[in-house]
């Protein structure tokens, strides 16, 4: 199979807004603005689900928000990482005491980077993208590999329909 | 000869047997023996007289003339009566007005009123007569069914199918004198009879609405009928100099200017059983009819009834500026009723105005009347005909099993009637799609304007109509694609449902498209050669493209098989809120809500309040403009 | 009959993805360098879709995936016509078979999101649709034929006689490159209040697809700018050169509008086109 | 007429930068119904007051909204410096003062990008957060954080701009302020801007005001309230004049931002003319006991934080009312008859922040 | 002209240049009193306690038993008021920011101090937990 | 050029709440914001409405579970602050014009700041 690696020169991000207090989610937007500007790196925000390869979060997650979360992450196809940006999306953060912050996006989905800060400048976040990429990039040959071992045990099988 | 007075004869025959037919069941048996032996003479009369041209027939002329005149008075009176009974006036005046005329015609000027030959044949008559007799028979075929249930849906009214199936037979035995006649007195006959049929069928319900409606297309067809009988008295009048009431002498006179002034008022009458603006409105009321006569008369053949005519009519048409503007009268039509059926959301309203459009459409080839022209309007009758009936008797269908026809309810038909589906898919795309019909056409009639002086007005009308055409047939189709999650599926298997007449017309579409080439070079091409000298074609190479798209359609499915096994399935994209794959969402206020996809109208600017009004204006004053054109040319 | 149209057409199917795709990159270039961006790599709509292809197939239902493919045959077969020197008006027609199926794919997954965006293509299609019939017949009065191949030799310097035609063509052109402000059924760039509108469900190779019809259809595009100035070839790439970076300037100055001011436009263009046209056909009448 | 479209318009959504959820109902695309719905950023943090120290809290007011991080900040200081009866030094206010329009600044910038990229003119989004970026590189040479500052604390500022510093800033405004001026032509001139804007959801000054509206939301419709008038801080020292528009459209409440952010420069560079040397803070003793509705004129509008002491190191109490819970009943009155093109562009106009909202 | 308004703009863009800042290849813009993240000079804390009791995240814990001066990077917010309030300028906070990382961090450090004498400082940095 | 600002409190009774509000809306104020506290036993309610930044602020003290009138009638914007008092207090408002039925702000524990909330630590990943 094709072993291009086209992902990891095309990351296609989603972000989220999962209550955080603002502050990463316009250092996430800043990231694409000319300054940053990580359209560099093929990093398109798509702001939809089903077209992301990335998953940012920022923000500790509250009791609506789970849902919403589990929701985007699963309509996202694989292969998909998940980016927690700002202390609050890694733990909680300083709210993480409030009656109705669930304290990290990792109790929800699973996170595969943790972007300290608070808030996280762009620079981190372009740091953050760059890590999720090698790990985007092994979950791609795993899946490919799954996939043509499902595909010759289907035939072995002799399966239709 | 036989054929011919077989098939005008023989429904008039069976539509008599049917008046004493009272079970279903035989009268399935009697419809369907009766389809078949029309559908065949029909099908003989291709094979008969296709290479032959024109052919002429002398029939007995004194006799049938009287007792068609009789029956003229009697249907006059039947309609004072109705008038009467209904207190319509203005049908009362016109029925009594074009009676007196007809009256005034035979007493003034018998002498004037015969043809050489009062029957004939050429390829036109054979393709209409193809039409009818196979669309037409396979909708009675349905009708059978249809009407059962629909007495079943509506206990209310009252079961006058005895009737109902007389008039349908009288209806196509009046079709096919219709299209055989040389003698325009005939002609005029048939004419007449078509239209108290369409006001019986119309009617048939009984309510309020449906016996106004019924005197609305009463009164519209009577009022072209008078101007039938006008141009037949003008006819008469000037009969060595026009060749009187026969059809081929008067095509074949070369007094233009003589000849015109009937025309139009011929064409007026076109106009009129065309439905095409300000007349729409008769054709739209029609609605009110069981389906298969919404199929039967209003799409398939009685209003073809009337581009017949015209496009009969149009080497006199031809290069005048009357028939310019009775071409204009159709072209403004043809847009206005397009952009109106996007405003409609009742399936059976859109494929009136869509009717109307196309009519419109082939009244404005006819009226310009080019060679090109006349052969892309046949082709138009040709592919319309299919198509319609084909979406007329599905939308019935359709309506008999989810109880509605609001089109926004066939949303996921491809789940809940999957075969339903693919024959809808199939009559739209002949609609509007290309390597299907009635986009040759529109392509072909682009192509011939262009070489027209003044086509440009034509052109632009052309551009503008089939743009919106596209719009209200595409979000049809998008409904009923629509591939929606946890309904049932309400359709039963291929042999349990009583749809053999559709799935017949579903290969007929499928047919006319694969033989079109065939179609245009045995029929069209030769008649049009025939009263030209020159025809059109379609260059070779295209041909062989659309039927290169043709195959790429039919092969495209495959990538079903390609696609099905590994693909994961996810829900639709909701904003990320939590959602059943039926669309339900939780919405504000705690309330689980139904996200509903719901097409648009645009009422703002395609309602039918806010474009019939113009448009009937233009067209009235157009219609004018052609009586005065006529007569100055004079 | 030779069979100098068969190498058009297949020289458009190979060449046209490589030469849409490096339109893309150098359009994105472009946009960012306009926004004092640096922009993605030259290649980068390569990756993308080399990316999309590497994703897992994921669809809402399986028949999207009939009606995209469609799409993209037919985009392909309408360009490869239109290269191989057919009919215009069929070119056209196969042209608008493409969008409708399209449309059909975006109703069939039957989501909010991508049935609005399916409405309004159908609404850009049908304010584009009069504009582009009409550039072809402006094509036919000046050159006296329908086919590419016949226009595309003319000696006849199509836009001096049909300006009006190719500025209606190229307001139209704003629509079908979905560039601002006309991106109103699904946008490449700017956010959008439909998400990604017609494309909102489509992912994966589906999605890439319809990427590579993009690029398809940008390359059958130019070509029809070509067609007016088709008397000098080397005018014919400068003035094509000139009116996509035209669009590509157009899209970074203006906001996106609502879709009744598209329908206006597109019918205005059109009505420009008329204009034009009838003093053409008045002249021509005249000149008689 | 039934044909009515429903859509979940959010709370994941491209235009949305913050979840908020709207059930649209549209009649082709024109909105007929819209109903809100808000707490996906409820965090719950007025609660946060018994738990945390009130010299502490400050952080977690300055983290209600990352955008008005400054203004929160301020406006919870000043509250208990009311109650405790605290007279913060001069050249402190001057300084709170600058930074509430540095903060002004970037937030209206980053609004207009927002807002052009509702619009869809994505180069205008780019130049608008382009601009910004020089107001966080200050924020952050002054502070020493972009978006959160951390620099006001009760009692006074932790942090002095240096001199060199505030001449280099003063130098920097003229350039500034013409970049600015042509943003704000475009914002106010360019044709399809207009297009979209004129005419596009009004709200009469009648309107605005019964509905409670604050802020740019209000003075677009002639509402003259701008709590910048009663001079707190340095503004009673600074000649300030609120922004006030009539048209009540969104094209008037852009207007009135663009104009603002002419005013704010002009204020900074007139608070670093006029800044005073001094102390920076006074010692903060005892602990508060009382009430206070603080209130303090956010980018967005009027924000009260309502706080109560009880004698003891944690507040009773901290209410607080952000302005965009005020302007939501305005919204809810302005969508419907707007297009689903223009609902990003509406929800956008009042300048929502959904975190503040729901803190 | 209303029409086309940004041309100036973006004539100015084209004219001047991309404005983005190389991130990767060039450094960080930061400024003097940039907040990146604290560090701990282990050889002179005295572990009194006071940064733990200030920090507004519990982030900062000590155990002033087995000397363990603790913080968690993925609850510190860079406020600062820890550094501000060490009574002995053990803590200071750097410019330079923390990488991503891939799992929950918490640093720990020993603390070296002891008593007035010479302390050996240990070279204990960011990264812990990776 | 500075404008003073003045903030009154004045108590007012349950059933003389509506009355009150009728009058300062008639008086041309606007609805600045209603908040809620919880004392021990009863909850504080501040009506509060400004005109010319001259604060007026209206107290109502209720006991737990009376039902409160709403005063959306009044001021069509107050259904923010009802809604929110309803769904963080537990505090009944009747008549609100848009009921979001404790679905306006959704808690992962009902009615944190109820005063009659049964124990139990209120904080969570502590």
């Amino acid at each position: 199979m094709s072993t291009m690696a086209f992902l990891k020169r095309s990351p296609w991000i989603l972000h989220y807004d999962a209550s955080s207090c603002n502050g990463c989610d316009i250092e996430v937007l800043a990231c694409l603005t000319p300054l940053y500007d990580v359209e560099r790196f093929g990093i398109i925000n798509t702001g939809n689900p089903k077209h992301a390869d990335i998953l940012m979060i920022t923000g500790g997650i509250n009791e609506q928000n789970r849902e919403v979360v589990r929701n985007i992450y699963e309509q996202m196809p694989e292969p998909k990482v998940v980016v927690a940006i700002g202390v609050c999306a890694a733990s909680g953060g300083i709210f993480r005491e409030c009656y109705n912050i669930v304290g990290g996006v990792d109790k929800v989905i699973p996170v595969d980077v943790y972007v300290p800060g608070c808030a996280a400048r762009p620079e981190m976040i372009i740091d953050g993208v760059v890590k999720a990429l090698a790990i985007l990039e092994e979950r791609r040959e795993k899946m490919t590999g799954a996939a043509q071992t499902k595909e010759s045990a289907r035939q072995a099988a002799g399966e239709s329909t | 000869m036989q054929t011919l007075l077989f098939l005008i004869l023989f429904p008039i025959l069976v539509a008599c047997l049917l008046l004493f037919v009272k079970r279903t069941a035989l009268r399935y048996a009697v419809v369907a023996l009766s389809a078949l032996a029309i559908g065949g003479a029909s099908i003989y009369l291709l094979i008969r007289y296709a290479f032959e041209g024109a052919v002429y027939f002398a029939a007995p002329s004194e006799a049938v003339g009287l007792a068609m005149v009789a029956i003229e008075m009697g249907l006059a009176l039947f309609i004072i009566y109705m008038g009467a009974k209904f207190r319509n006036y203005l049908a009362i005046v016109l029925a009594v007005i074009q009676a007196a005329l007809v009256v005034y015609l035979e007493t003034t000027f018998s002498g004037n009123l015969h043809a050489v030959n009062n029957l004939f044949i050429d390829q036109f008559s054979i393709i209409m007569a193809l039409i009818i007799g196979l669309i037409g028979s396979l909708i009675a075929v349905y009708a059978v069914r249809y009407m059962e249930t629909y007495h079943h849906h509506h206990p209310e009214v009252r079961d006058r199918q005895r009737m109902f199936f007389f008039v349908i037979f009288a209806f196509l035995a009046a079709m096919f004198g219709l299209v055989f006649s040389n003698n325009l007195m005939w002609l005029f006959f048939f004419w007449e009879v078509t239209t108290i049929s369409s006001f019986l069928l119309i009617g048939y319900s009984e309510t309020e609405e449906a016996t106004r409606n019924a005197f609305r297309a009463l009164v519209m067809n009577l009022l072209g009928g008078v101007a039938f009988v006008v141009a037949l008295v003008f006819l008469a009048a000037t009969e060595t100099t026009s060749g009187g009431v026969d059809l081929a002498r008067v095509l074949a006179s070369g007094e233009t200017a003589v000849v015109l002034i009937p025309a139009v008022l011929i064409g007026f009458a076109g106009i009129t059983k065309a439905a095409l603006m300000p007349f729409s409105s008769w054709l739209l009321g029609a609605m009110v009819a069981p389906t298969p006569v919404s199929a039967l008369l209003h799409s398939s053949t009685m209003v073809k009834a009337g581009v017949y005519i015209l496009v009969r009519f149009s080497p006199v048409f031809a290069g005048t500026f009357a028939g310019f503007s009775v071409g204009l009268v159709g072209a403004v039509t043809f847009v206005v009723a397009s952009a109106i059926a996007i405003s409609q959301s009742d399936a059976k309203s859109v494929l009136a105005y869509s009717t109307i459009a196309n009519l419109g459409l082939i009244a404005a080839c006819a009226g310009v009347g080019t060679y090109m022209l006349v052969w892309a309007a046949i082709l138009l009758i040709i592919f319309h005909a299919v198509a319609k009936a084909l979406l007329f008797l599905g939308t019935g269908a359709i309506e008999h099993r989810t109880g509605s026809r609001n089109i926004e309810d066939m949303e996921g038909l491809i789940v809940r009637m999957p075969r339903m589906a693919v024959m809808m898919f199939i009559g739209i795309a002949g609609m509007f799609l290309a390597p299907f019909g009635m986009l040759i056409s529109k392509w072909a009639a682009i192509e011939a304007f262009v070489q027209v002086p003044f086509g440009l007005v034509f052109i632009a009308i052309l551009a503008y109509g089939s743009a919106v055409t596209v719009f209200f047939w595409a979000k049809w189709m998008g409904k009923l694609v629509a591939v929606t999650r946890n309904r049932e599926r309400v359709e039963k298997g291929f042999f349990e449902e009583p749809w053999a007449p559709l799935y017949i017309i579903t290969g007929l579409v499928i047919a006319a498209v694969a033989l079109f080439p065939v179609i245009s070079s045995a029929l069209i091409e030769p008649y049009v050669l025939g009263i030209y000298g020159a025809t059109a074609r379609l260059g070779e190479a295209n041909v062989a493209i659309m039927l290169l798209m043709m195959a790429l359609l039919l092969i495209l499915p495959v990538s079903f098989l390609l696609f099905k096994r590994t693909a994961r399935h996810l829900p639709a994209y909701m904003g990320g809120r939590t959602a059943t794959p039926d669309l339900h969402f939780a919405g504000s206020l705690g309330l689980t809500r139904e996200a509903q996809t719901r097409n648009y109208y645009l009422n703002e600017y395609f309602g039918e309040a806010k474009l019939f009004r113009p448009g009937a204006a233009v067209c009235i004053v157009l219609i004018l403009a052609s009586w005065i054109l006529a007569g100055v040319a004079l | 009959m030779t069979w100098t149209w068969l190498i058009g057409a297949v020289l458009f199917l190979i060449l046209a993805p490589i030469a849409g795709g490096l339109i893309a990159g150098i359009d994105r270039k472009i946009t960012a360098r306009m926004q004092g961006r640096v922009g993605p790599p030259l290649l980068q709509p390569f990756y993308d879709v080399g990316k999309l292809f590497e994703k897992e197939r994921a669809v809402v239902t399986t028949a999207q995936n009939f009606y995209v493919l469609a799409y993209l045959i037919f985009i392909a077969v309408s360009g490869a016509l239109f290269f191989a020197g057919g009919d215009l008006l069929l070119v056209i027609f196969a042209f608008t078979l493409a969008h409708v199926f399209l449309v059909l794919g975006a109703y069939a997954v039957h989501s909010p999101y991508s049935h609005i965006g399916a409405e309004r293509e159908l609404i850009q299609l049908m304010a584009y649709e009069p504009m582009i019939i009409l550039a072809a017949v402006g094509l036919y009065m000046v050159t006296n034929s329908f086919y590419v191949a016949d226009i595309a030799v003319t000696t006849v310097p199509a836009i001096l006689y049909l300006p009006g035609v190719f500025l209606g063509f190229a307001t139209i052109l704003t629509i079908k490159l979905r560039k601002s402000p006309f991106d109103i059924s699904t946008s490449h760039h700017a956010h959008q209040e439909i998400v990604k509108g017609i494309t909102t469900e489509f992912s994966g190779s589906t999605l890439a697809q319809v990427e590579i019809a993009h690029w398809y259809e940008n390359v059958f595009l130019l070509g029809f700018i070509f067609l007016f100035f088709a008397w000098n070839p080397v005018i014919g790439i400068i003035a094509v050169v000139v009116t996509y970076l035209a669009e590509i300037f157009v899209d970074n100055v203006t906001a996106r509008v609502r879709w009744q001011a598209a329908l206006k436009s597109g019918w205005l263009a059109a009505v420009l086109g008329i204009a034009n046209l009838a003093i053409l056909s008045y002249m021509m009448l005249g000149g008689v | 007429m039934p044909e009515r479209i429903v859509v979940p318009f959010g709370p994941q959504h491209p235009v949305l930068p913050e979840p908020i959820h709207l059930d649209l109902v549209l009649e082709d695309e024109t909105v007929v119904d819209v109903v809100p719905s808000i707490g996906y950023i409820h965090r719950g943090l007025e609660q946060l007051v018994q738990k945390r120290e009130f010299t502490e809290y400050v952080y977690v007011a300055e983290r209600i909204c990352g955008i008005c991080s400054f203004m929160h900040a301020l406006c919870y200081s000043q509250g208990i410096e009311h109650i405790m009866g605290i007279e913060v030094p001069d050249r402190a206010k001057y300084l709170r003062t600058i930074w509430s329009e540095c903060s002004r600044l970037h937030s209206h910038l980053l609004w207009l990008g927002l807002f052009a990229d509702g619009m869809g003119f994505e180069n205008l989004f780019m130049r608008s957060w382009q601009l910004r970026e020089s107001v966080l590189d200050t924020l952050e040479d002054t502070t020493g954080g972009r978006v959160i500052q951390g620099t006001c604390k009760v009692g006074g500022v932790r942090r002095d701009i240096g001199q060199e510093k505030l001449d280099e800033m003063h130098r920097a405004l003229d350039p500034f302020e013409e970049e600015c001026r042509d943003l704000g032509d475009i914002f106010l001139n360019d044709d399809t801007v207009k297009y979209r804007l004129q005419g596009l959801s009004v709200i009469s000054k009648d309107d605005a005001y019964a509905l409670g509206a604050v802020g740019p939301t209000a003075r677009a419709s002639g509402v003259p309230v701008d709590h910048r008038e009663t001079g707190y801080a340095a503004y009673g020292d600074l000649g300030f004049k609120p922004v006030v528009e009539t048209a009540g459209d969104c094209y008037a409440r852009c207007a009135v931002r663009v104009k603002e952010i002419y005013a704010s420069i002009d204020l900074i560079r007139r608070a670093i003319d006029q800044i005073p040397e001094g102390a920076l803070d006074v010692k903060v003793k005892g602990t508060p006991d009382g009430e206070y509705f603080s209130r303090v004129e956010q980018p967005r509008g009027e924000v009260v934080h309502y706080l109560r002491g009880n004698g003891t190191k944690h507040l009773a109490r901290a209410r607080i009312r952000t302005p965009t819970l005020a302007n939501i009943p305005p919204l809810v009155k302005m969508l419907p008859g707007a297009q689903l093109a223009d609902v990003p562009v509406v929800v956008l106009s009042i300048d929502p922040c959904i975190s503040c909202t729901e803190r | 002209m209303g029409i086309f308004q940004m041309t100036k703009t973006v004539l100015r863009n084209l004219a001047r240049g991309p404005a983005t800042r190389q991130y990767p290849a060039v450094p960080a813009r930061t400024g003097p009193i940039t907040r990146g993240h604290v560090t701990i000079d282990p050889a002179t804390c005295r572990s009194c306690g006071l940064c733990s009791r200030r920090c507004p995240c519990v982030a900062i814990s000590i155990d002033k038993e087995a000397k363990v001066w603790e913080i968690d990077r993925m609850r510190c917010i860079a406020c600062g008021d820890c550094v501000e309030g060490c009574p002995f300028g053990s803590l200071t906070m750097e410019q330079a920011y923390l990488p991503p990382v891939v799992e929950h961090v918490v640093e720990r450090y020993t603390i070296t101090y002891v008593k007035p004498e010479r302390p050996a400082k240990k070279p204990a940095e960011e990264g812990a937990g990776a | 050029m500075t404008v003073n600002e003045e903030q009154t409190t004045i108590s007012v009774a349950l059933e003389d709440l509506t009355r009150e509000v009728e009058a300062l809306h008639a008086g041309g104020y606007r609805l600045v914001q209603i908040g809620c506290t919880g004392t021990g036993e009863t909850y504080e309610i501040n009506y509060s409405f400004d005109k010319d930044y001259q604060y007026r602020n209206l107290r109502l003290t209720v006991e737990p579970e009376t039902e409160i009138p709403s005063i959306s009638g009044i001021y069509w914007g107050a259904f923010v602050y009802e809604n929110e008092m309803h769904d963080l207090f537990g505090i009944p408002v009747t008549g609100i014009n848009i009921d979001f039925k404790g679905t306006f702000i959704r808690t992962a524990e009902k009615y944190p700041f109820s005063v009659t909330r049964s124990g139990g630590d209120r904080c969570r990943n502590a």
